[in-house]
């Protein structure tokens, strides 16, 4: 790798490198039940990165003095695979995915009614398969519809996305590049119909006003992702009636 | 240390044994195929655009994603003019209920292995193309198998899809003295495509590309591995049982058969084999 | 894999909860603390004489021990200008039966993370005065927290120790052609000193400073790191559970004036920030 | 390490570096109860090649979860020293080491009467003292005498032999030297009374008719192998009523 | 790291580097119940050397497969900070910490009835902040007053110290440096009551006569450290006391 | 984390103590050897041909096979004119059912250790002689040792077997320019062969060399290394228990006589000693 000049992230008329605007999300692909053998599965697509989520159970905990008496535990990875970044990433999980993977999980025990399936375990696995920026964020955002698409009770669906401030400006859904050369990166991941956060970070620098700036700009971005999410599950469960 | 898998063995699980090997005297099986008949097989490649070479290869619903990265290197020293290559393999636990988070255990460092086998047994890659500086400086290649999702057969599709990735894996080309030549690239050179059959063995029967509910029936199976020229280049018997000395050589023939027919079609999607 | 752990849930639990939220109600804590006051926090630096840095920052009954050791080694090749530091914590099992012998669980690897994310985001060190030959060598500095004993929150002291451990770390000096200057000792170079604030949340009622019998009944809470210009630099909800987003603005008023307080403490007791 | 000449394997007259044609195995020699305090035991040396296996059980199974409720688990570690190769091997377990031990214990397994021992294990080690070839097939050979020694029952024994293409001609039982220059190398265990194969592995390359010639070649090692087991067993058995 | 001069160690007039005559100990400092959240806790000083040590139990044994029907396990864990010695040392267990472990766990055995708690265990844990010499030593020492501190019953409490050779004499209280440069070093272990040994190892030549002579310094320096632990020991009672 | 190993308690292990004990006092013991007896000791070297150095000891039923492996490496910086050793021991699981598989446990580094004391205090090794470029290029032995068969007292048979293997290894010879001198070997240079003695007490008797039944019964026992001029050069206390102060010497005493005989013993059969 060599010195890199900061490359010019927002140019003069306020596009993006890619062309969009501040405010713009990139391309998003949402499909649920994309996995056969997982109990429910989801994949999630914003501009290059792509995630797969499954999971499995409520099944018996495993090993059994794990298991709580009062509600099920739920067990979440958040794991990328060698290729999906710019330098290989070595196998085994790094520490930043052990980190990702817990606020990943905490997030999700937030809108899942785990007291139904005392001593079970409910298993969230997410593989990012390109990582381009935001994969946290289109991860919960994955891992939430896939918990839905296994039938697990749950109090809401889970939206998420990355906004942050790069060249000067607050943005929605930082690219790897933006996220790389920008001021601050921060995931943010909101149950809609109670409007709370369930997750949120901040990597950088700014100040308390773009801070608030930046919050409203997530929520704004998470109402989207928020549709095309109840959009897949809408045509999941008409193909499913269809077919029966 | 190598231990039994948990296996059901239940009433259920020797109905369906009954039931496998009843249908195979019919020349029949569960989902409809003839005994020597693979499931549909698609091929994609490129899928993944920050890796140098990338296949998703599903074979019914047996998912296999492969990614190649390059990275540059010294060449060991007793192969000073060869590039390298290195293969892992992940049974994510995304694919089943038996696979577990983890460092691969015995099932994908075998799948590794046995993917290695072909590639390097079958001369897949001319190595020798992918020296820079002569006991200085080579391609490293990492080949990356992970299986998205597993029906049964991991295998094959992992052959096919590792072949898939380095077929369209693309390299930044360098100067003979090792200089980056900017905006320069190449192929991986492709010398030949080795493929693999598995086969089923149900007492006197044999099946091909075994689906995870025919798994769970079979006496035993074997991986066998052949280059474009017929030539056996990997043999790997995968589970435990017998089989009947008498029945290798029409194993071998079914192979045969099976890797030609998917040769064309690998031939047919990525352009080479 | 990461996993939810044991939490108490009995009635008992249930009965302080009620406590500690009426208690709230009331602007009182079982400490006898008020929401927005954090425990008594003593500083002492050069604690062991063997690391180039270090300090011991207790917050109430949670104490925290950083030391520094620098090595010499190589940039990063994208930041050849710039010396090097990694932060590192344990979780000690003499701190708490809930803390494990063992490499760092994802609670101690989250630590560590936050920690880094403040001293680096807040641009606490001028890395570029690390840098002794550019490209060739320059400064690594291991920042190793340790938690000796465990009351609940051990965010806050730890990003102290941290800064005062870094503030107080001292250096042999380099020429620069990388030649030991024998007897000749520098300071790090401190640019900022980001501080952090755990806010912990229960209904519409707000708390600073939990201790480990308030954790338990908190609804969640989150870190917030500042610098010394009030920007927010780091920013972890680090447990389960929601935070409604009318509740945010307040959270992060809170947050600077409480490192108000613990800077101008800093600053008394380590003499920058 | 320096790049080495291909040394010529098999000269004008057929003999093979080591003097032997090629259809003849190095010197065998096999013991069992070798070792004191396992359960049975067993030595093989086939030319350099030595090899110990070594069995304890049948015993409780352990972690329990582990166990099964109709069967015996068995668990089998093959391992070679660290000074058994020409290069030092690093302690801990190689990938080829997790291999071969998959495919021995699967060959094992093939033929030890499991169902006898419901919730048991059936620990199986073999350790490499020297590699020169033929390893894993000396290794199972032993394991599968080291059973037999401890009493477990087994529908019979196992008896292993490696065959290769070595300067285009077929021949049995590689050194290491033949298998690192030669063209492909064939391990095979066979279970000799019921005329099976139980284990088959190929590294290398061959024509099915090579392949037919190999396969026809190990039968014929596998029976000198099995009755110099046999031979083995009987010597044992003579001594210890001998003793009684 | 450059090749180091060995330097003078005792001095004409029988002075060691730090001052100290042959038999005197390094400045003491013994406290105990210093940590907030253990069972019982203690802190040792000895010179630069400083350790922690804190106890947890008797406690449920765990997992359950390792507990004893007829006493409690007692676990050990003697570990370093990275920043504790001069080198830093890698995060992780050291084989030195290992080795150190169970030396020092097989001393406290000697000393607590562990038959008082059948199926528990009892969790010590040493962490030494700074490394000078006499670490085991004062790890144990600590150990032995953390368990106290407890309220674990304990036979009687075992105080120990390091003995060495040292420029050609034999020395109380090695520091870091005479134990790099010396030529022997001999950590010990007493039970004081008993007066029998519980801990003792030897790294470095001594002729038989010199062992002699080391052993009968080790114990003139445990009365003194031993006094000092009853004194530590006095005085959190009698502080409790007043509390009361 | 060092915990107590499951040990037999029962009531036959009880009456197997008295048992010991009682015959102890007459001066016997259950194999029939007197107290102060070790048993049979056999020493085979040279039998792995790959590697530089080997030996097979057994002691009893024990059995230990050394094996050392050399290469080239750098000195340490602090001692640039001096060669290397590293040793490393393994309980491999089919020496006894309480060995298992997985990297060693505490046991197998404290039997590394106390090897390693044995051979580095006692200066068996010239390692100024295994230097063959100043600073730059030195010998760097392996020597790993591997427990096939315990029956009791693995340290005093592994130290002998280590010392049997370093007497008999041959390594490649080099020109001080570090070129490799074609066809020459040289032997290692051996200065001194320090053994070891392990001693079990009970209550006020003493009995050398352990086997696995008598192990169980002792109160406590420890590993006695000497060189060749009865200097003391390694101690390791090695399991729970006490020592009465005035049993040293004569413990001491015991350890300098049995090393003696076996040092006699390992003359006659490797030559040195």
């Amino acid at each position: 790798m060599e010195q890199t000049a900061r490359p010019k992230l927002i140019d003069e008329n306020g596009r993006r490198l890619d062309g969009r605007g501040p405010t713009d999300l990139r391309p998003l692909r949402i499909e649920v039940s994309v996995l056969e053998k997982s109990d429910g599965s989801a994949y999630v697509e914003l501009g290059k990165t792509k995630v797969f989520a499954a999971v499995y159970g409520p099944k018996e905990a495993h090993p059994k003095h794990l298991s709580l008496p009062d509600r099920a535990i739920l067990n979440c990875r958040y794991h990328m695979t060698s290729f999906s970044t710019d330098e290989r990433k070595t196998l085994g999980m790094t520490r930043r995915e052990v980190e990702l993977s817990k606020v990943i999980r905490e997030a999700l025990e937030s809108v899942v009614f785990l007291e139904e399936f005392p001593r079970s375990a409910i298993d969230v696995f997410i593989e990012v398969v390109q990582a381009d920026g935001g994969t946290r964020t289109a991860g919960l955002t994955a891992a939430s519809l896939a918990l839905a698409d296994a039938g697990i009770p749950m109090r809401e669906l889970i939206a998420a996305v990355a906004v942050g401030k790069v060249d000067g400006r607050i943005v929605l859904d930082l690219s790897d590049v933006e996220d790389k050369y920008g001021e601050a990166d921060m995931p943010v991941g909101i149950a809609p119909r109670s409007n709370t956060i369930v997750l949120l970070q901040l990597n950088g620098k700014m100040t308390k006003d773009e801070f608030r700036q930046g919050l409203m700009l997530a929520q704004m971005g998470i109402q989207k992702i928020y549709q095309a999410q109840c959009e897949a599950l809408r045509k999941k469960y008409e193909s499913s009636m269809r077919e029966a | 240390m190598s231990f039994i898998p948990l296996k059901e063995r239940s009433f259920a699980v020797r109905i369906m044994n009954d039931k496998i090997y009843k249908l195979l005297q019919q020349g029949k099986r569960i989902d409809e195929r003839s005994p020597y008949e693979f499931r549909k097989i698609t091929i994609q490649t490129n899928v993944v655009e920050k890796a140098n070479g990338s296949a998703l290869v599903s074979m019914g619903s047996t998912r296999i994603l492969t990614g190649i990265k390059v990275e540059l290197g010294t060449p060991y020293s007793d192969r000073p003019n060869e590039g390298v290559f290195s293969v892992n393999a992940e049974l994510l636990p995304l694919a089943s209920k038996s696979f577990e988070p983890g460092p691969p255990d015995e099932r994908g460092i075998e799948l590794a292995r046995v993917v290695d086998r072909c590639v390097r047994e079958g001369k897949a890659i001319d190595l020798e193309k992918l020296c820079i500086v002569p006991g200085k400086m080579v391609y490293i290649l990492y080949i990356d198998i992970y299986v998205l999702d597993y029906d049964g057969n991991y295998f094959d599709p992992s052959v096919m899809s590792a072949m898939a990735a380095l077929a369209t894996c693309t390299l930044p080309r360098y100067s003979a003295a090792g200089e980056r030549l900017e905006g320069e690239y190449m192929r991986v050179p492709i010398r030949d495509v080795p493929l693999s059959a598995t086969i089923g063995i149900i007492k006197d029967k044999v099946l091909v590309d075994p689906c995870s509910a025919e798994e769970g029936s079979l006496d035993t199976s074997i991986v066998i591995g052949m280059d474009s020229a017929s030539n056996v280049v990997a043999i790997h018997k995968n589970s435990p049982g017998h089989i009947p000395l008498h029945l290798m050589e029409s194993i071998i023939d079914i192979a045969e058969e099976q890797i030609g027919k998917m040769r064309a079609l690998f031939r047919e999607v990525v352009g080479v084999g």
